[in-house]
């Protein structure tokens, strides 16, 4: 593994280089706000394409709002155009055009939560390959940047992740301090955007602090929970139908913010736009928080109430995700604890799920 | 002041008057609070009151949570002066009956306007816009008020504009559109804003329709910009202004800027203030013979 | 007595939502009484003008119309006796709504139109048609797609218009 | 790049209207080189697809051992199947699949079968019934076949035709019934739900048999006990789900039940495997 230095106050003219060499470059940005200075106004992050190296938020702030999902898995995608012609149908293909695509200033948490994506839409599950997530992926290149300052809503060291944690990334910044970045290149693609940024780099990293900036930062997580004992706890089939779910959840008021922020939440729906004879079938976004969402055409909804539906959100990301497509299904980005309108916590589930895991006795004397 | 609403809670639970107490408890984390339904007495001590209380809990009032209200016949609330008017505005839509709910008011000096922004304490910086000018800080129907509760003046037209609607009503049509155009790019429809609205009360929402299908289910400019205006129009006359949608939008867009525009039209126009009075019926559905029709031809 | 023919460079695209008891049959009655008015308006009838929910507009203005046109009966005219009433507050709030949304209200007209007003609607309806010609297209949703991903299809869809 | 989600082009070839509300296409692929490269295993569904209006999953009704065309049948209710009623003969409709796993012919040789299903579930079962027939018929590999088939009333039955053939054949026993209060004058079957004729009336014999359940998730519930009472094992019970999907690849994430998906684990399990998933159906 290649290694180098970077000055912090070069990442503008990163993104510069790359966009000359005709890549599409994404990057958190702050979103204009009616009254920057109100009280109501937050910071808007997003990741959102540049066109240059000012105004990038690379480093700054924590999270983007919206991760980088979205770029790979688009919120509205055409899958084919249609056309009625009396009683015949043409299908017109899409041919869509990627762009190789840089996204940079990832947080750990966003880039771990790519090879569980993958793990769904590639032709690992099932054997059937989700052409436009898998030639997104194949295009797209992740210089990710270890966590500062993680809030108190942050929990990726429960689900085996830390701040600084270079896995599913291509190039890796950490901060050593005095303004410099260790630069980790981990993959081919990774040294293929070094190659870009030649002129920028500079000699040799410094592992060293770099692992030590990294444990510092994992100090500062809070929000510590117990995940080993979940997927086993899950796993009996007795407990689908413990109180838990309906203690906690009662609360829960089915919006979709928990499921639509989540780095690794995939569902979807596929529709039909119509605009007289012709029209695109797009698949978009979906979410099982929803009440239609499993409702079967005869009325009758297997997940009627919405208790159900969190305890499926909470079931897909700690056992449906480890069990069926092998990949973790929590990356503890905190997304959705930051979202609820309601706090309802993922973490009080883990909490409580380990609890209950590992005093069974005690429960039950209850 | 909650030691007060605590023993009435207490009481209420334990001389079997209510089903249920709706209120605060502390959140996962210090800046957060959260609902808590309290069926037993010996609950009460977890409610909680203080600025970081922004939820609008008549939403659970509300029959679309159905499931929550399972098995309630009479339910106990704390409520803020403003979430005391969505309770009223909900009666007044026939929605609930009055002697189904027992209403705790408390004072209230304002709330934070997001969790992110608690310090320890409220102030210019943190308070939400929508307490400045508020005049249900002493709510107006409560069955139980701590303390002696003073003689408000209500009649007043409330609220001057909101900074934010102004900011934007001063600007030209063009930039306002683009305002809208890049602020519902984000917006990936999760219809939070709907959820946690205590007035969004139809069974199916015209969104969830499919049969016509009014609203495009996909996020894009088409889908989001007939959504949002779908919404704000379902709400004029109705909203009280409680901003739980712009809190609740996980992409921070300012959704209820629409909603606190269509309140000053209401105002202007209908001299009407949604949630102040049981009887009044919302602008929408009543008319005057005399009204204004300036721009019709 | 026919109007001159006169090449325009945009056509605008007209919806009208109008009552079936007053302003139907009054363009009905310009029809019969072969008064000339501006064809660009496409028109949809309906019971009343209280029927005309916002979602039409919106839903027109979405599918491409430069301006939408609503006319029901005269105050105290209406068959059901209060529909235009609620079609008149309704409207007082949705054009504001519009405003606030960045659309201009000019786009959107209304009126009183009673039976026998066949010249009226062929007035008004012709003064609405160059309004809106001289305001050009309405900014569309859909004119711009920023997915490069989705260009192809935009592209596509545009040669084969 | 081949892409999963674009549908084959099928023409209508017949359009039979089973019950009101529900009708039946027969279905054939407009491209050559489709049709000679499909094939189906029976308890296969498909993603059937109006344009302008969306996709709908529904089984495959018809046998593999009949490949000429394939059938479709579906019940009026919501959007697509709205649009798929109104379409004609000659009309064109779009096809996935075949997705999904079989019901085990494999398993059965040599045994009993019953067939048990109720209202518009009658379709994937049908599909399963003929093949079995034709099967028989050609080595004589099953005993006997008994089909147990409830509707809400007389006007609702599907493949009416196709009872009547059963209710002649030979080594046949068929068994119809509609709820209560749905008979007619002339109604010549059993009166009572499905679960209830089955245990009260029909009394099948456990021994050496398989019971294919096929019916709203309430009835599965209920025959399952029924069954039970009977002396029936759950590994002698099959079952084939139909929960709402959208992709049928295993993607869209809302069939499943646990950590199965329907779409790509089922649709056919045995009450074993039920038995094993948690309460989520």
């Amino acid at each position: 593994m290649k290694t180098a230095t970077l000055n912090k106050s070069d990442i503008g003219k990163c993104i510069d280089l790359l966009l000359q060499a005709d890549l599409r470059v994404i990057a958190p940005r702050l979103q204009p706000q009616v009254d920057e200075d109100g009280p109501d106004a937050l910071e808007v992050l997003t990741f959102t394409e540049v066109k240059s190296g000012e105004g990038h938020q690379v480093g700054k702030g924590l999270l983007p709002l919206n991760g980088v999902k979205e770029f790979l898995f688009a919120k509205h995608e055409p899958l084919f155009a249609y056309e009625k012609r009396g009683k015949k149908i043409e299908i017109i293909p899409v041919h869509h055009e990627y762009p190789q695509t840089v996204i940079i200033g990832v947080r750990p948490c966003d880039a771990a939560s790519i090879a569980s994506l993958e793990s769904v839409f590639s032709d690992a599950n099932a054997g059937f390959e989700d052409p436009f997530f898998t030639e997104r992926r194949s295009r797209t290149t992740f210089i990710t940047y270890s966590c500062t300052a993680p809030d108190s809503s942050c929990f990726c060291t429960s689900v085996e992740l830390s701040p600084d944690s270079a896995k599913g990334s291509d190039l890796h910044l950490t901060e050593i301090g005095d303004g410099r970045l260790h630069v980790e290149v981990i993959t081919k693609a990774g040294e293929a955007v070094a190659k870009q940024l030649q002129e920028l780099l500079k000699g040799e990293g410094d592992q060293a602090t770099r692992e030590k900036a990294g444990a510092e930062v994992t100090e500062k997580l809070t929000r510590i929970r117990d995940s080993a004992p979940i997927m086993d706890w899950l796993m009996d089939t007795a407990n689908f139908d413990d109180e838990m779910w309906q203690r906690l959840g009662e609360k829960c008021i089915g919006c979709g913010a928990c499921t639509f922020v989540c780095p690794t939440c995939h569902c979807f729906d596929i529709v039909d736009e119509n605009k007289g004879s012709k029209g695109y079938r797009v698949k978009i976004w979906d979410s099982c928080q929803f009440d239609h969402f499993t409702l079967h055409a005869s009325g009758h909804n297997p997940r009627d109430w919405q208790y159900k539906r969190y305890r499926n959100r909470f079931n897909c990301k700690f056992k449906i995700y480890p069990e069926k497509f092998e990949t973790p299904g929590c990356v503890g980005c905190g997304r959705c604890i930051r979202a609820c309108p309601v706090n309802l916590d993922i973490t009080e589930y883990m909490a409580e799920v380990a609890h209950k895991a590992t005093n069974p006795n005690a429960i039950k004397a209850e | 002041m909650i030691e007060q609403i605590r023993n009435q809670a207490r009481q209420l639970l334990e001389n079997g008057d209510v089903d249920v107490v709706i209120g605060y408890a502390e959140g996962s984390d210090p800046s957060r609070t959260t609902p808590i339904f309290i069926r037993k007495a010996e609950d009460v001590e977890k409610l909680i009151y203080d600025p970081r209380c922004i939820n609008s809990l008549p939403l659970y009032l509300n029959k679309r949570h159905e499931y929550t209200r399972k098995g309630w016949k009479k339910t106990a609330i704390i409520g803020k002066g403003c979430d005391i008017r969505a309770i009223v505005q909900l009666i007044a839509e026939n929605q609930l009956k009055r002697d189904e709910i027992y209403i705790l008011g408390v004072p209230c000096e304002g709330v934070v306007s997001h969790p992110e922004k608690w310090d320890g304490s409220l102030h210019d910086g943190n308070r939400a816009s929508k307490c400045i000018g508020c005049d249900v800080m002493i709510p107006h129907e409560t069955d139980f008020f701590p303390g002696e509760k003073p003689d408000v003046d209500r009649s007043s037209p409330y609220e001057a504009t909101s900074k934010n609607v102004a900011t934007l009503m001063e600007l030209e049509l063009d930039k306002r559109f683009a305002f809208w155009r890049t602020d519902f790019d984000r917006c990936f429809k999760c219809y939070a804003c709907r959820e946690v609205c205590p007035h969004c009360s139809c069974n199916t929402c015209i969104t969830d329709e499919t049969m016509p299908s009014w609203i495009d289910p996909a996020a894009h400019k088409k889908g989001v910009f007939s959504w949002h205006l779908t919404r704000a129009m379902h709400l004029v006359g109705r909203c009280t202004g409680c901003g739980e949608c712009t809190r609740a939008c996980p992409m921070g867009i300012q959704v209820d800027l629409f909603n606190q525009r269509m309140k000053e039209v209401v105002q202007e126009s209908y001299s009407y203030k949604p949630g102040y009075s049981l009887e009044d019926k919302h602008p929408l559905i009543t008319y005057k013979v005399d009204d204004r029709e300036d721009f019709i031809k | 007595m026919g109007k001159k023919i006169v090449i325009h460079d945009f056509e605008p695209k007209i919806m009208a939502f109008v009552c079936k008891w007053c302003t139907y049959s009054g363009a009905d009655l310009a029809g019969t009484s072969r008064m000339d008015y501006s064809p660009n308006v496409r028109m949809i009838r309906l019971p009343c003008s209280g029927r005309i929910d916002p979602q039409f507009m919106i839903k027109a203005f979405e599918q491409g119309a430069d301006g939408v046109f609503i006319s029901g009966c005269h105050p105290g005219d209406c068959h059901y006796n209060e529909g235009n009433y609620y079609a008149r507050r309704r409207n007082t709030t949705f054009r504001q709504l519009m405003d606030f949304h960045g659309i201009d209200i000019e786009r959107i007209e209304f009126s009183w139109i009673s039976a026998a007003e066949a010249i009226k609607w062929t007035e008004v309806i012709d003064a609405f048609t160059e309004k809106v010609r001289e305001l050009g297209r309405h900014p569309q949703y859909d004119d711009e797609v920023v997915d490069p991903y989705a260009q192809f299809l935009v592209q596509k869809d545009q040669e084969s218009a | 790049m081949s892409n999963i989600y674009q549908p084959d082009l099928m023409t209508i070839t017949k359009v039979i209207q089973e019950a009101p509300g529900i009708k039946t296409f027969h279905l054939k692929f407009q491209d050559e080189e489709v049709a000679n490269n499909f094939s189906f295993e029976t308890g296969q569904f498909g993603e059937y697809s109006a344009f302008g209006a969306g996709e709908s999953t529904f089984c495959i009704a018809s046998s593999p051992t009949r490949p000429e065309h394939i059938e479709c049948c579906f019940r009026e209710t919501g959007k697509v199947t709205a649009a798929l009623a109104n379409l004609t003969e000659g009309d064109t409709i779009g096809f996935r699949g075949p997705y999904g796993n079989t019901f085990p012919l494999d398993d059965w040789k040599g045994k009993n079968l019953i067939f048990i299903g109720g209202g518009i579930a009658l379709p994937p079962l049908r599909s399963v019934i003929w093949n079995c027939l034709d099967l028989r018929e050609q080595d004589g590999r099953f005993g006997h076949i008994s089909i147990v088939y409830g509707a809400r009333s007389v006007q609702d039955l599907v493949y009416k035709r196709e009872i009547e053939e059963w209710n002649q054949m030979e080594n046949v026993t068929m068994v119809k019934t509609v709820d209560p209060g749905g008979e007619t004058d002339d109604w010549d079957g059993h009166v009572g739900f499905v679960p209830h004729v089955l245990e009260n009336d029909f009394k099948p014999d456990p021994e050496n048999t398989v019971a294919i359940v096929c019916g709203p998730p309430i009835m599965i519930k209920f025959a399952f006990e029924a069954l039970e009472r009977l002396g029936f094992k759950q590994e002698q019970m099959v079952t084939t789900m139909e929960n709402r999907m959208k992709c049928g690849l295993g993607k869209c994430g809302r069939c499943n039940i646990g950590s199965v998906y329907v779409c790509i684990d089922g649709p056919v399990f045995t009450a074993t495997q039920l038995a094993a998933l948690p309460n989520d159906f």
